[in-house]
């Protein structure tokens, strides 16, 4: 049985960060696969909620993407979003849970390159804190537990 | 009202005239005067053209001191010490950074606290007060001057805040009260060319030349000023002006507490009139005014 | 007269027997049943615990069944059949499972709570000390009453006088080797409260849309302390609760004050804080009566002492039967 | 001297229902065996039963948002309101989230030195109260007491902080699940909150269900979790929630400490000033953006 | 229970390489919900599509979650074909397993478990979708534009041309704006008059086209596709129906004054057209200046009036029009020469400003196209350009550059040595900027043909002196301190939005800067939008620009109106924000949070307490679907229709319960 690699849940608004994950495979930009990407317009979409239910389902770190100060699609949604995630740090931390664990970026849509560094940091940090145990422990009955397959490898 | 009075070098030496007249002028306004003990040279242009922590600190230091005198504010007759230490407030309330390292130049930390005052300010507004006229003993009728600036006393806006810095017209008014006549003229702000007037006398004889001439051509009798350093460039060497640009002026420049002072019914001799070097007691008579 | 040192060997007894053992203990200050793991830690230093045997015998959160929609899929679960005793619970508390009986074993029998129930002795220390929100005699209990009790302990000088109330009471005794012992026990303390509700079911029938509702009710803003900490207070909802492809389903207590109560149908039948307020004395005053022939108070007071805006059960009982 | 100024509060109100100023003060009256309990007053007999002294610990601005106000205020009546400092605040914050229109107010502001010991749950001064800048409410239409009879209350009201800040992380989780396990989801900290206004919480939502119903751990933590954010830069300080509390649960921990790092990230302190946009719902080009890679 | 098909693409290789497109298809069919999973070559192909419209109709699904490419390509292509084959296109969803997957992993297990994740997670997506229908919002086929300059008369034009009726609303008596001032124009000297004036004409003509001048915008209703533009129009107080344009009331007026087209270098009567050329070519009564109005004598205009046009009753009108795109040409401003008392505060006679001398230079101008010195009336022989009035000047101008003062000084020296061939011109400046076809050979033409010197500095002080202006500045280049003594002064004053245009920006909900500058709605993707859906912008109003740019700016707002009024109702995308009603507390948060100004207020009567309270509401004309009200939401009123609450609650939950593939 291999060691459990990190999971990283990375939430995307759809005109900057998710268009530069996009570069990043059209350029063939080779990253690490614990990361699984939920689109969204806008980072100013991003509700603390999402995070914190991130957590609860297993994630070790958690990554939002946004556009650049100043090149939001809408304007200003990054910035809205920018006040509540620092304050989400804080409370993370003071909860007992390693504010690392929640990142936050501006990656444009050119910058494949970035996401690709992006999301390799992000396991590395997941890694050297090691799996997020506080959720897991008080997951009780909704813990789910791992499941395996088989490729049908051709 | 009780000022913490920065006489500045000048007033020791060049100017005894203009110190003069300043402690007579505010004697009569009622102002009391009371020299800051210990008071240092405020660096003035040589100072903070060498290095900004001397010319901060040197004026910080004395204002420190005036601080621990508990007047209205400081009150300073030369333009030169005026805007340095406006300077030094300005600078210590600009940068916490920067107020640390005055503090540990001075060995105290000062505020940057003391109000500033200059001479014209408070004289203007004595005059604009009522009560100014009874003051007035000889009504200066007839006399035509040029109120005459200079370069410090209104720049840089955001440090002196004295008054526009193109077009003051503090001196214009206070000259009114006392019934002369402000001529306007281009020059009230250009610079004199003091700080060059060793190193390149050319060029502060030109300046300076352009004043007194312009001054001249627009009808002025006199140049009030309002510095010691303005004052000594275009008094002192009137001579060499005419000389060196070949035209013949021979025009008096007055300290305007001297003739505020005059107004007030002072002699020429308690005023000093007879230490410039175009003595403008003929001009006087020749205008009426008897001294 | 029982020494308090053989009253503790007894419980060390019941756990030797496998019984699971709840006792007032304090956490951070705060008096509490709680399960113990050795006697000592029992506290009695109160007049009442903040929570109630209603946590033990109708939890605040208890699952019905799992669900798995990627395995087993749903199946229902039981909780463990581990014999309970509870020592140290006060006579209101015993005599409000009385009434929860007559409600939630009448001819619809709550099977769960049938079943712990049965397996659980409430071993009752009658009351020492009383305060101004006492008022369980105005309610027709008292500080020495045996009612819903298995066995009453009521203290007596140092120790206690020991009675098997129930036939369950007696034999646990003789199980775990205690004697009864009826010698007289100390004096019960005095109550300061008393409350005159004259004919209150009759003004209760007669007075539903009394505007006099609104006015007792002014005080109270729905929170759930009331309900929470009432030892017969016993509506609940049902959750479901999922993660991924796991869930459980859940019995929760819910409270007639919250905005959201039986509104699973997507309506509120009760508009408004002073029909909330009102369902809640109904309920206990003049439907329970109607229903289980018992009003569902009996008299702890805990709904005054905590409440956090001073809402008095007695003073509105009062007030409604002296409003015209 | 608190009688001289329950005597001057139970005139004024005498007065102001009276002259048909408002049509209820909100006050505190005698709580049955000791204590202080919330006193409608709707007729200019009932001041009488006002009383002001160190136990009127309760803020009673969350009335504001409930019946009967809610209809005096709609209907373009006033309702007047006893406050402290801390009350002051979150009316104001009410009035600035457009709860309450601030002329439908009259606020009764009384100078407080401070409630006493235990009397926002917790055991000692209550924290609020050491930390308090607002002895003197601000926005009142009429104030009572004397400003210079307010004593500071000697204490560390960042205490609980610094205990918590010193843990490790793990420490810190610990700590807070001990504490959260203990949480009965009476919601008497909700309702306790004056600005906890909504019709419906958050926590009544099960599609989705972000907050796990039952008071399990799980479901404790999130309700914490979020009321947190829902307060963080709103939370006042009042402590109602920590009082309120049956389990002797400090509620207010966590909003409280939010609230502190807003105010050192932004520069916003809630319930100061009623034409203030509440931060949340703004912000600024050169707003810390250090954390973010 | 949804019935839900996933559709594995292998594109090629490009997935089928690196990700187990079997295994995933597999591991798909066992999810709850998925009643149909398949892997194909080319879902993009016409036999993969017609695959899956098959399988839509066959299985009766309810959804389909595409795993190939990104949604950002192929998405529109699904949802087209999930239409075309009956199901309701936001029941499609795209798994990107191929730019977020294949392409940048290299690990088979690891890439075909994220690949299956990723599934799972958008069949949940799906599951949790709701049916939208595109937001039709009915158009009015018309369109209005703000400002009679060359930018709103090109807008206007090209938009009448094309068919849609247009507004032009002009503030003064003539349209023209600020071109119709100028002489010849850079960089090719062609008449400024002679190349505005037919397209005023055409514009006044124009079937499709109607004018209000002497109008202003009074108020704005409603949104994109239903402007409801209140326009006042001010009393003329000629009857323009009557007025023959004979020009006799001009005549005969007694009252002058400065004259507001001639930059007060000359008069102009209180009964006026403001130019010769002016549209329309009939008179108005300023009834600041009219004497009847100010001193109630006079009446003399009417006495001679042979129409009988002149009516002294006449009164400002209110007309409301409806129209469904507004183009905002506002113009500019130059900055107040007064502000700079080094250069004698605006108070020598012989320093004026640029616009001042292209009236100057035109022929048709104050002095008949003949250069004076104001003073004299001389031919001023020595003329000294001060570029950077204000422009870049950050102690007590502005920070920005105005961008046309270069190209211009260079042309009025140019002019000026073409009239006065004898004269000496001199022009200080920071930086020449003449990045534009054919701008730098211009400014050299200058230097080389036409002898203008340049002089690198600013000026530092001017003042009058034996009826000359003496110019005191420094040549940075030589380190020389130079002085003029010029006979004229032209100072290239700064240009900034033109005054009560921030008025105007608040009637249109669109933003604006601390200079007047309307804002677009995205400095490089959207710059002729604004924040207002169905707003635009062209012109100088957004900045300072040129002619050329000017009017391919027009042109690109004219294109934008057309787009929007080219079909009787617009349609937008229906992920829009909505709110429950029942459950908004109407704290507004939202609306505070809107960059749109989407969210309105309404009522709503509460249950509970029988109170009309007011709760917000979203105009899904407005709204652009960001979201970001929702997260201010508490009690979580708002939601996000496609990316709604539950669907992004499901999607994070379908990642609980980690996955292995083994390789």
């Amino acid at each position: 049985m291999a060691v459990t690699r990190p999971r990283i849940v990375a939430f995307l608004c759809n005109w900057c960060s998710y268009a530069g994950a996009d570069l990043a495979g059209t350029t063939r930009i080779k990253y690490r696969a614990d990361v699984r990407v939920i689109r969204v317009p806008c980072s100013g979409r991003v509700d603390p909620a999402f995070i914190l239910k991130a957590f609860e389902t297993g994630a070790d770190a958690v990554l939002v993407g946004g556009c650049h100060p100043g090149d939001c699609h809408y304007v200003r949604g990054n910035l809205n979003a920018r006040r509540r995630f620092l304050v989400l740090r804080h409370l993370l931390r003071y909860m007992g849970i390693e504010e690392e664990r929640f990142q936050v970026a501006w990656c444009s849509a050119a910058e494949g390159a970035k996401w690709a560094r992006l999301v390799n940091e992000v396991c590395e940090i997941a890694e050297k804190l090691g799996p997020l145990k506080g959720f897991k422990s008080i997951a009780g009955e909704l813990a789910t537990p791992e499941k395996e397959i088989t490729l049908s490898g051709e | 009202m009780r000022y913490a009075f920065y006489p500045g070098c000048s007033l020791e030496s060049s100017a005894k005239e203009y110190r003069a007249s300043t402690v007579l002028v505010a004697r009569s306004l009622g102002i009391e005067l009371e020299e800051i003990p210990g008071w240092i040279c405020c660096g003035s242009t040589p100072g903070h053209m060498s290095d900004k922590l001397v010319g901060i600190a040197l004026p910080a230091h004395t204002l420190a001191a005036a601080a621990k005198m508990g007047t209205e504010g400081v009150l300073v007759s030369c333009a030169s010490c005026y805007s340095r230490l406006r300077a030094a407030n300005h600078a210590v309330r600009a940068s916490e950074a920067f107020a640390n390292q005055v503090a540990l130049a001075l060995g105290e930390r000062y505020a940057g606290d003391v109000p500033v005052y200059h001479m014209l300010e408070i004289v203007a507004k004595a005059a604009a007060a009522p009560g100014f006229e009874e003051k007035i003993k000889r009504r200066l009728k007839g006399l035509k001057v040029a109120s005459y600036y200079g370069c410090l006393l209104v720049r840089p806006p955001d440090i002196t805040g004295f008054d526009d810095q193109e077009d003051p017209q503090t001196l214009d008014r206070v000259v009114a009260a006392l019934g002369a006549e402000p001529i306007a003229w281009r020059h009230k702000v250009e610079c004199c060319g003091a700080a060059l007037a060793f190193t390149h006398a050319d060029v502060a004889l030109k300046l300076s030349g352009e004043i007194l001439e312009d001054a001249k051509s627009s009808g002025a009798d006199a140049v009030v000023v309002a510095c010691p350093l303005c004052q000594s460039n275009l008094d002192l060497r009137q001579r060499n002006i005419e000389r060196f640009l070949g035209i013949d002026l021979e025009v008096p420049v007055i300290y305007f507490t001297q003739l505020v002072g005059l107004a007030f019914g002072y002699s020429a001799g308690q005023l000093g009139l007879g230490k410039h070097m175009v003595n403008p007691v003929p001009l006087l008579k020749r205008r009426g005014i008897h001294v | 007269m029982t020494a308090k040192r053989d009253i503790l060997r007894a419980i060390e007894a019941a756990r030797a027997k496998g019984y699971v053992v709840f006792a007032p203990t304090r956490l951070e200050g705060i008096p509490l049943l709680a399960e113990i793991e050795e006697p000592l830690v029992i506290d009695f230093d109160h007049v009442l615990t903040v929570n109630t045997l209603k946590d033990i015998l109708l939890p605040r959160c208890e699952r019905l069944a799992r669900l798995d929609v990627e395995g087993s899929g749903i199946d229902p679960t039981g909780d463990r059949d581990a014999a309970i005793l509870v020592f140290g619970s006060r006579p209101c508390d015993a005599a409000a499972l009385a009434i929860l009986d007559a409600i939630l074993l009448g001819e619809v029998r709550d099977a769960r709570y049938e079943r712990r129930r049965a397996k659980t002795i409430i071993m009752t220390v009658a009351c020492s000390t009383c305060d101004d929100a006492c008022f369980c005699t105005s309610m027709g209990y008292g500080p020495h009453d045996g009612t819903g009790s298995d066995v009453l302990l009521v203290p007596a000088g140092g120790g206690y006088s020991v009675a098997g109330v129930s036939e369950k009471g007696k034999a646990f005794l003789s199980a775990v080797g205690l004697k009864e012992d009826t010698g007289g026990g100390d004096a019960p303390p005095v109550l300061s409260r008393k409350v005159e509700t004259g004919d209150l079911k009759a003004w209760l029938d007669a007075n539903f849309d009394n505007p006099v509702w609104r006015d007792v009710s002014e005080n109270c803003v729905s929170c759930g302390t009331c309900y929470y900490l009432c030892p017969t207070c016993h509506c609940f909802d049902i959750t479901d609760e999922t993660g991924g492809a796991r869930g459980e389903r859940l019995r929760i207590w819910d409270c007639c004050s919250f905005s959201d109560f039986t509104k699973m149908a997507g309506h509120q039948p009760r508009r408004g804080r002073h029909a909330r307020y009102r369902q809640r004395v109904m309920h206990k005053f003049a439907y329970c009566p109607d229903n289980v022939g018992k009003v569902a108070c009996v008299g702890d007071g805990r709904c005054i002492r905590h409440c956090p805006y001073g809402v008095d059960i007695c003073e509105v009982l009062s007030k409604l039967v002296s409003t015209k | 001297m608190a009688s001289d100024a329950e005597a001057q509060l139970r005139e004024k109100v005498k007065d102001l229902l009276a002259r048909g100023k408002v049509k209820l003060v909100l006050g505190y009256g005698k709580r049955s065996g000791g204590g202080v309990r919330p006193l409608f007053t709707k007729l200019p007999d009932d001041a009488e039963r006002l009383v002001w002294n160190d136990q009127c610990a309760p803020n009673l601005a969350g009335y504001l948002t409930r019946e009967p106000c809610l209809g005096i205020m709609h209907g373009g009546g006033r309702v007047g309101i006893v406050a402290k400092g801390c009350d002051v605040r979150a009316i104001v914050g009410l009035v600035q989230e457009k709860q309450v229109k601030r002329e439908a107010v009259h606020v009764i502001g009384l100078v407080c030195d401070g409630i006493a010991a235990g009397g926002s749950g917790a055991a000692g001064v209550p924290s609020k109260c050491l930390e308090c800048e607002w002895h003197t409410p601000p926005m009142a239409d009429d104030l009572i007491g004397d400003k210079a009879a307010v004593a500071p209350r000697a204490g560390d009201a960042l205490a609980d902080d610094k205990r918590i800040e010193g843990m490790t992380d793990e420490e810190r989780w610990q700590f807070w699940t001990a504490l959260f396990s203990r949480c009965i989801k009476c919601y008497a900290c909700r309702q306790a909150c004056p600005l906890c206004y909504c019709k419906e919480c958050i926590t009544e939502k099960s599609r989705p269900q972000w907050i796990a119903k039952s008071s399990t751990i799980r479901g404790n933590l999130a309700y914490h979790f979020i009321r947190a954010m829902h307060l963080a830069g709103r939370c006042i300080g009042c402590e109602e929630c920590r009082r309120a509390c049956p389990v002797g649960i400090p509620v207010d921990l966590l909003s409280r400490f939010l609230t502190r790092r807003v105010e050192e990230a932004f520069g916003y302190k809630p319930g100061r000033d009623p034409a203030e946009e509440p931060f949340f719902v703004t912000s600024k080009e050169n707003d810390p953006d250090d954390f973010i890679r | 229970m949804a019935r839900i098909g996933v559709f594995v693409c292998w594109c090629g290789s490009n997935i089928a390489s690196t990700v187990d497109v079997k295994a995933v298809a597999d591991a798909a069919a066992k999810f709850p919900g998925v009643a149909h999973a398949v892997e194909y070559k080319y879902m993009c192909s016409d036999p993969g599509q017609a695959m899956i419209r098959q399988a839509i109709a066959d299985k009766r699904l309810t959804g389909v979650v595409v795993a190939a490419c990104s949604p950002r390509m192929h998405e529109p292509t699904f949802r087209r074909l999930a239409l075309s084959a009956g199901l309701n296109p936001y029941f499609v969803e795209m798994a990107n397993i191929r730019e977020h997957c294949s392409w940048v992993h290299d690990d088979r297990p690891l890439a075909t478990t994220k690949a299956i994740e990723t599934v799972k997670m958008l069949v949940e997506k799906v599951r949790r979708a709701s049916p939208l229908e595109p937001i039709r919002v009915p158009v009015t086929r018309k369109a209005m534009v703000v400002g009679g300059g060359i930018a709103g008369i090109q807008a206007a034009l090209d938009i009448a041309n094309a068919g849609v009726d247009v507004i032009l609303v002009e503030r003064s008596p003539s349209i023209g704006g600020h071109m119709a001032q100028l002489d010849e124009t850079f960089p090719t000297l062609d008449c400024s008059q002679c190349i505005l004036t037919p397209k005023m004409v055409d514009l006044a003509q124009h079937p499709r086209a109607r004018i209000y001048t002497y109008a202003e915008v009074e108020e704005v209703k409603g949104f994109v596709g239903n402007f409801r533009v209140t326009v006042r129009q001010k009393a003329k107080t000629i009857d323009h129906a009557k007025c023959t344009a004979c020009g006799v009331c001009i005549e005969k007026c007694p009252a002058s004054v400065p004259s507001e087209f001639d930059c007060g270098l000359a008069t102009r009567k209180a009964v006026y057209v403001p130019f010769p050329q002016a549209v329309p070519a009939k008179p108005v009564i300023d009834r600041g200046a009219c004497l009847w109005f100010t001193k109630g004598r006079c009446k003399v205009c009417e006495k001679f009036c042979p129409a009988g046009a002149v009516s002294f009753a006449d009164k400002d009108s209110l007309v409301e029009e409806t129209v469904g795109a507004i183009v905002v040409a506002t113009g500019f401003d130059l900055i107040d020469r007064g502000l700079y008392g080094e250069y004698g505060y605006g108070k020598l006679a012989d320093c004026i400003d640029g616009l001042q001398f292209e009236r100057m230079l035109s022929a048709s101008g104050p002095t008949g196209g003949k250069l004076v010195k104001p003073t004299s009336g001389e031919t001023p022989k020595t003329v000294v350009f001060v570029q950077c009035v204000g422009s870049r000047d950050d102690s007590k101008g502005l920070p920005y550059c105005s961008r046309v003062c270069c190209m211009y000084a260079a042309k009025h020296a140019m002019l000026f040595k073409h009239k006065v061939k004898d004269g000496r011109a001199y022009i200080f400046y920071i930086d020449i900027r003449a990045a534009g076809k054919g701008y730098e050979e211009f400014v050299k033409r200058a230097v080389d043909e036409d002898r203008v010197v340049y002089l690198r500095g600013r000026v530092s002080r001017m003042f009058e002196k034996d009826g000359c202006v003496i110019v005191k500045g420094a040549d940075t280049l030589s380190g020389q301190q130079v002085e003029i003594k010029a006979d004229l002064v032209v100072l290239a004053t700064a240009i900034t939005g033109s005054e009560g245009v921030r008025d105007l920006a608040g009637k249109l909900r669109i933003g604006f800067d601390q200079y007047g500058f309307l804002s677009e709605a995205h400095p490089k993707l959207r710059p002729v939008e604004t924040n207002t859906p169905g707003v635009f912008l062209a012109g100088a109003c957004q900045a300072p620009k040129d002619i050329p740019d000017t009017v391919s700016q027009a042109g690109a707002a004219a294109s934008k109106v057309l787009g929007l009024l080219s079909s009787p109702e617009l349609v937008r995308e229906p992920l829009v924000a909505s709110v429950d009603e029942a459950i908004c507390i109407g704290c507004f948060a939202c609306e505070n949070t809107c960059p749109y100004g989407a969210v309105e207020h309404g009522l709503r009567k509460d249950a509970e307490t029988g109170l009309e309270v007011e709760v917000a509401k979203v105009n899904p004309g407005i709204c652009e679907g960001c979201g970001a009200c929702v997260p201010v939401c508490r009690p979580k009123a708002m939601d996000l229709k496609g990316y709604s609450e539950e669907q992004i609650y499901s999607e994070i939950n379908a990642l609980s319960g980690r996955l292995n593939v083994k390789g």
